[in-house]
């Protein structure tokens, strides 16, 4: 089962080894690969968008398969191509950055994977059943509720339980960082990623609760004729908007602050020096994930909430520029002073500086409630989104992806092919978004299918279209890098960038149980403690030993499975209660094997210390 | 942590568990009677504006036994969850203030 | 790589480019040329707000291009290993501070004007005179009932200049949003028995863009409709108009009678009403000869009208017209004649001496 | 290890916290607890929603006509006892009565399902004689989802009760299922937890009015 023996194997074995894998390293490769997927498909309904809106009343695709398309695009990009990439990050490096053989619950992790996944393909698969989802990645009642067909019935069941997954992802990820970490790693020695992940991991945990509320709401309104969201039968739609941006909101900085942390290594990686303010760092992360709790309401300031609640709102908003601030100044002392290397994982990382802060300057505009009433629900809105979505998030992924793709795969992605994926995606990214601040200041609404010639829209609108064909073309790039390096790419070192952290003392990539033996910290960034000070290698916590690991199983992917199917039976029993049957088949599927799961011993197996010292596993 | 104890250590460990278990009848005993004011408070019809107030305190009250004796929050080692459900009872706060104070039709 | 700067400053250019090209959108329509007291307040609030981002913006740019351009690493320097700092406390405290003091210098006044914003009520002295328009927004069109006043209309809104006109919003049937970037800024129409409120002060003549703002169907982006700020004597001679309509006149044209017949035949009646009258399945047609535009979106003249009556759901998709009477292709559709008269009908119906014209 | 786990535990030679004593018992221990925080918000949720409905009852019954305490006072009591029954158990865990233990849990059972039937006969009643269902108004909807979930997890407990006690029947406590007994413990114990709040906010205030 170890890594050395999949290379070996035919097809057949090494897709069995994936779809029962335990292994956070095959893990994160499954949500990589997953997560890009969707990103694919996220940017392609991106770009009919732009297609649509490249001029004036423009007929490229229907009114209703518009609002399907964007509905679509935001709901796939932050559910299944963002969440699960971050996802592919967290896995890959967390254990290996506190010197853990594995997250604390394995078979979780799997489940976590297997429950997003299918969650997005239920969700994805609307386009082939009569329509997607068409209410937007809000879902605002009634339109949702009232929306005929069975798209927003994909859309509940679907982020159901692929939220599901998210939440186990998280409690996975804090129990693993509180009780896996090595000796001598304490929490004020974790390195940056590490700690995002961890504040991330609390936000998953209190925000996730509500949406998944929220969307047994709905699917009772919807499925089970329940009267939450219909004002007729004393329902009350502003119930969903607090429910989902209550949820909503930290889920933003869900996104965002594992990037924070990963830039942070980043950096400091790159500038050879530690990171300035550490613990003002730690403090940052920590209070904008207390604050990101506290705004939800910004969304809302139009609603009618009155000026009160709106005035709260907006001020606790406006507190989080301060923390975040924090954390961009610290960031630019960390390169101060530094030797500054411009490899293609810290030129994503400082394109990323200016670009986040400009749409975190969105942010502070609009949270400035009485100018969010011009602002809101407009392009000036999508382009503070983009901002820090696209020149934060998505530019963190290019930046970690290409950062750990040497631990990944043992391969380093083509420099080269790097920066010339870089430079398109980035002028288009600032073409596409920047103008979209204007537009929606000169009157544009988001969502719209058409806007009307002689508006004074139609230059920016083509602008916007160029740039989006831009970023296509640095994601083909960047895609192509993949290939090449794959056939062509050049074996990496253990330590290829002159790393800090742990994950850069074992073999790329490391042999599935990781460390041989436990690694006794000796400071923050110990790895280069021991470059500096001592001979380059980490010293054992422990003596070489056995080693415990579990076993691989394919009851997460039953499951998850059996959710699927069940979620189709609900979905299509308002049609036709025979359909009650599948609905049921599929929850006794999964049942049944938390039954067996439950029943069945796994103990896991050992490596032994004498195989281990014969280098089993290792390359 | 001491992972085997010997048959005297257990013995006492014994003793201690009883002691405790003595505890939580105790909590027991104070979880019914506060059930039982707050139902009399209700049958016996008194102000609503004092009876609302009181019956949600003395049911916190009665969650704080659970969680701190029969859940054993109190023993050592509890640190993170205790904070991990504060945690979650600050954002459960804000939500029920939210859904009470600001969804007003 | 070594062209960084250079890179940077063309993509800085461009923007400004594109920003001159653009140029400030249509005066009627963007928030960026304040015709009104709320977008006007609004727009000081944006621009203290953007005062303040280019302040930070700047100390932010400044910092990094010089880091960046002063410390790569240099060729030779290779194995240069740069001290380990590990922070700057007074650094870490004027970053901290210095925001803290520009939000709140960028907050009290948000506190202030949202406040501003939300006082909807007229003051005592005024409390007879003010102008207080229910607003329904119902999908895809708008109706206004002007309180106290016996009018009822759909799409235009009519506002004398000057002063503030007070507006309760709500709708009919999924959440829509009110918005007259020129003029003020948006709120949300809740279907149900919550009503929110705002004001409209225009500050001259004008025929404003309105637009729905929440998504609402698929033909959200084609609800748009105009508020007509006339001065006080022509809004006073409008009110005096629409109070006398007289829903009975015969028409003067003979092809205009038999479209009024046809209106009752077809059921039209069924939907629309023409005289004061609640917000109904589709909009009141009353003064449908003075519209702006046709359906919120189509010029108002007798083709676009005709084509609107034979094919609603090519120019509004989901609009509740679509299969009401024959104008889809399964059943026997709207003949050309039909269409022709009606429109006749409708284009006369003309109640008011003021029209959009007169608020140019 | 790990074979080790599953022989059965003697007094005399085995840990204090037999729940803690190994990394998986550890790692369930707190990862259970952690997903008691979310659970709060879950609830919490519900709880606010259902605040927020509680008098769009439309046409039925209000929350003070509908509801009688009688009952609900049956089920608080059974609900009580059961969590002091499964603290008993624990007790008898920590002592290493793998008898006991199973014997008291199977009490704590009974009474969960007890209360089941108290709330089955409860909706039934509301449903069939006071024309209070989950789809007449939006009182009627926040009222069952909420109570309901409770009643769900109620469900879940049981089952997991029952399937801990019937696989380890045979062979005793070990240090593999007893951290499996005590999160299920907690999880009961959470059960009541919430519970105390459905009576005092749902029943006492509704009764309040
Ligand atoms: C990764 C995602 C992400 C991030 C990080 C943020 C960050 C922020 N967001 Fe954003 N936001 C979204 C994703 C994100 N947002 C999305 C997806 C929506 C729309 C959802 C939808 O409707 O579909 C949205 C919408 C949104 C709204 C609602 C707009 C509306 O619909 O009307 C508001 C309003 O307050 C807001 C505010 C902010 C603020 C204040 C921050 C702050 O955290 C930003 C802080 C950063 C800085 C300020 C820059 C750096 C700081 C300094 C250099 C220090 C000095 C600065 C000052 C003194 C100003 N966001
Ligand atoms: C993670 C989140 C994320 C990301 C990364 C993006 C990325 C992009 N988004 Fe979007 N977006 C949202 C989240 C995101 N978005 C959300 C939440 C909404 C709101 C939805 C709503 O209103 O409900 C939204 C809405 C939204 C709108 C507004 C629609 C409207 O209101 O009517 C627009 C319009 O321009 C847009 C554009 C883009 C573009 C051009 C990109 C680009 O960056 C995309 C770049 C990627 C590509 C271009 C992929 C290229 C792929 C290929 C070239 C295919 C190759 C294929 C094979 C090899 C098979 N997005
Ligand atoms: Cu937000």
């Amino acid at each position: 089962m170890s890594t050395a023996t999949a290379q070996k194997k035919g097809f057949g074995a090494t897709l069995w080894d994936y779809l029962t894998t335990v292994d956070h390293k095959k893990i994160a490769i499954l949500y990589l690969v997953a997560g890009g997927f969707f990103f694919l498909v996220g940017g392609i309904e991106a770009m009919l968008i732009r297609i649509q809106l490249i001029a004036p009343d423009n007929e490229f695709i229907s009114a209703g398969l518009y609002n399907q398309m964007f509905t679509m695009h935001g709901t796939t990009m932050i559910f299944l191509a963002a969440m699960p990439l971050i996802f592919a990050l967290m896995n890959i490096a967390t254990p290996l950055q506190i010197g853990a053989r594995d997250v604390a619950f394995p078979f979780l992790n799997s489940l976590g994977f297997w429950l997003f996944f299918f969650g997005g393909v239920l969700l994805n698969l609307s386009w082939f059943f009569g329509g997607a989802p068409d209410a937007g990645w809000t879902a605002y009642a009634p339109l949702s509720t009232t929306s005929p067909g069975h798209g927003v019935d994909y859309y509940v069941l679907g982020l159901q339980i692929s939220g599901a997954g998210t939440l186990i992802g998280g409690i996975n990820f804090l129990v693993t960082i509180v009780n896996m970490r090595a000796p001598g790693m304490t929490y004020m020695r974790m390195p940056l990623f590490t700690w995002t992940v961890f504040v991330t991991s609390v936000l998953i945990l209190f925000a996730f609760p509500a949406l998944t509320v929220g969307l047994f709401l709905m699917m009772f309104d919807r499925l089970f004729g329940a009267n939450f969201f219909d004002p007729a039968m004393g329902g009350n739609h502003i119930i969903w908007e607090h429910l989902f941006w209550i949820f909503g909101h930290p889920e933003v900085y869900i996104l965002v602050l594992p990037i924070f942390g990963l830039f942070s290594d980043i950096i400091s990686t790159f500038s050879k020096k530690r990171l300035f303010g550490y613990s003002a760092m730690v403090f940052a992360v920590v209070l904008i994930g207390f604050l990101g709790f506290m705004v939800w309401a910004h969304h809302m300031f139009t609603t009618g909430l009155g000026p009160v609640a709106n005035s709260i709102f907006a001020i606790a908003t406006m507190a989080i520029a301060v923390p975040t601030g924090i954390k961009i100044f610290n960031w630019l002392f960390t390169m101060w002073g530094g030797s500054i290397r411009m490899t293609v994982a810290m030129l994503w990382t400082v394109a990323f500086i200016p670009s986040f802060t400009l749409g975190g300057f969105g942010g502070v505009m609009l949270a400035v409630a009485a100018a969010d009433y011009q602002y809101h629900d407009t392009y000036f809105v999508v382009a503070h989104f983009h901002y820090v979505i696209v020149g934060g998030v998505v530019f963190g992924l290019f930046a970690g992806v290409t950062y750990w793709w040497p631990k990944m795969f043992g391969k380093i992605l083509n420099e080269k092919l790097g920066h010339l994926a870089f430079w398109p995606f980035f002028f288009g990214f600032h073409l596409t978004f920047f103008i979209q601040h204007f537009l929606g200041l000169m009157g544009m609404p988001r969502r719209y299918w058409k806007f009307q010639p002689e508006s004074g829209l139609d230059l920016g609108n083509l602008v916007s279209t160029i740039g989006a064909f831009l970023m296509a073309i640095g994601t083909v790039i960047f895609l192509i890098n993949v290939v090449y390096t794959s056939i062509k790419g050049e074996k990496a070192s253990d330590d290829p960038w002159d790393g800090r952290t742990l994950e850069w003392s074992i073999p790329s990539p490391p042999p599935f149980y990781n460390f041989k033996q436990t690694p006794l910290v000796r400071g923050l960034d110990p790895l280069w403690i021991e470059k500096r000070q001592g001979n380059g290698k980490m010293t054992p916590a422990e003596p070489l030993g056995d080693i415990h690991m579990p076993n691989n199983t394919i009851i997460p992917f039953i499951m998850s499975f059996g959710l699927f199917v069940s979620g189709f039976g609900f979905i299509y029993q308002t049609d036709d209660k025979a359909w009650l049957i599948v609905a049921i088949a599929g929850m006794l599927i999964t049942l049944g094997s938390m039954f067996v799961r439950s029943v069945k011993d796994d103990l896991g197996y050992h490596i032994h210390k004498e195989d281990l010292e014969k280098g089993a596993g290792s390359e | 942590m001491e992972k085997y104890t010997n048959s005297t250590a257990r013995e006492f460990h014994k003793k201690k568990n009883k002691e405790e278990m003595k505890y939580q009848l105790i909590t027991f005993a104070l979880m019914i009677i506060f059930t039982l004011i707050s139902f009399g408070l209700v049958i016996g019809d008194y102000n609503a504006m004092l009876t609302v107030p009181v019956i949600i305190l003395l049911a916190c009250v009665q969650v704080g036994f659970q969680l701190y004796y029969f859940m054993h929050m109190s023993h050592k080692g509890h640190g993170l969850p205790a904070l991990f459900l504060y945690s979650g009872v600050f954002v459960a706060l804000l939500t029920i203030i939210a859904m009470v104070t600001i969804v007003w039709w | 790589m070594k062209g960084w700067m250079g890179k940077s400053r063309i993509l800085f250019t461009l923007s400004l480019l594109m920003l001159f090209l653009a140029g400030c959108g249509d005066p009627q329509l963007s928030a960026l040329q304040p015709k009104g007291e709320g977008a006007d307040t609004i727009y000081d609030l944006m621009m203290l707000s953007v005062i303040i981002m280019v302040f930070v913006g700047v100390v932010v740019m400044v910092i990094y291009f010089f880091v960046l351009i002063r410390y790569r690493q240099k060729k030779d320097q290779e194995d240069f290993i740069p001290k380990q700092v590990e922070g700057n406390k007074f650094l870490e405290f004027l970053w901290t501070i210095v925001p803290i003091i520009l939000l709140v210098v960028l907050a009290v006044p948000t506190v202030q004007k949202t406040f501003m914003l939300a006082d909807t009520t007229p003051p005592e002295d005024k409390k007879d005179e003010a102008i207080t328009i229910e607003v329904t927004g119902k999908q895809y069109w708008w109706h206004y009932n002007y309180k106290g006043q016996e009018i009822q209309t759909s799409q235009d809104l009519y506002i004398p200049t000057g002063e503030r006109v007070y507006l309760k919003l709500t709708a009919g049937d999924v959440i829509h949003s009110f918005w007259v970037p020129s003029i003020a800024g948006k709120m949300d129409t809740n279907p149900g028995k919550n009503e929110n409120e705002m004001f409209l002060h225009a500050y001259e003549e004008g025929v404003y863009q309105g637009k729905c703002a929440e998504l609402c169907g698929p033909s959200h982006s084609l609800m748009d409709f105009k508020v007509v700020a006339v001065s006080n004597e022509e809004f006073d001679q409008w009110v005096e108009d629409m109070k006398n309509v007289n829903t009975d006149a015969t028409p003067e044209s003979q092809s205009a009678q038999e479209g009024k017949e046809l209106f009752q035949e077809k059921n039209c009646m069924a939907c629309h009403a023409v005289g004061s009258s609640p917000a109904a399945v589709g909009p009141n047609l009353t003064a449908f000869g003075d519209r702006d535009k046709i359906a919120g979106i189509l010029d108002n003249d007798k083709e676009n009208l005709i084509d609107w009556l034979q094919h609603p759901e090519k120019i509004k998709p989901g609009n509740k017209m679509t299969g009401k009477y024959g104008n889809t292709d399964a059943e026997n559709p709207l003949t050309d004649e039909e269409a022709s008269k009606i429109a006749d009908y409708l284009l006369q119906l003309k109640p008011s001496e003021i029209t959009p014209e007169d608020a140019q | 290890m790990s074979a080790e786990e599953l022989k059965e535990l003697k007094p005399g030679q085995s840990p204090n916290e037999p729940e803690k004593a190994t990394l998986e018992g550890k790692n369930k221990f707190l990862g259970f607890w952690f997903f008691l925080g979310g659970e709060t918000v879950l609830f919490a949720s519900l709880f606010g929603t259902y605040l927020a409905l509680k008098n769009s009852n439309l046409d039925g019954p209000p929350d003070e006509e509908l509801f009688g305490l009688e009952l609900v006072f049956i089920m608080t009591m059974i609900l009580l006892t059961s969590s002091l029954t499964s603290v008993y158990a624990i007790y008898h865990m920590k002592n290493l009565d793998f008898k006991k233990m199973q014997l008291w849990f199977g009490i704590t059972v009974l009474l969960g399902f007890a209360f089941l039937g108290c709330e089955i006969y409860e909706f039934y009643e509301y449903v069939h004689h006071e024309g209070h269902t989950f789809t007449s108004s939006a009182f009627g909807s926040a009222f069952y989802t909420l109570v309901g979930f409770h009643g769900g997890h109620v469900v879940f407990g049981l089952l997991w009760f029952i399937t801990l006690m019937a696989r380890n029947a045979k062979r005793g406590l070990n240090l593999y299922n007893a951290p499996k007994y005590y999160i299920a413990s907690l999880y009961w114990h959470f059960i009541d937890v919430v519970w105390v709040f459905i009576f005092t906010v749902v029943y006492l205030m509704g009764k309040v009015g």
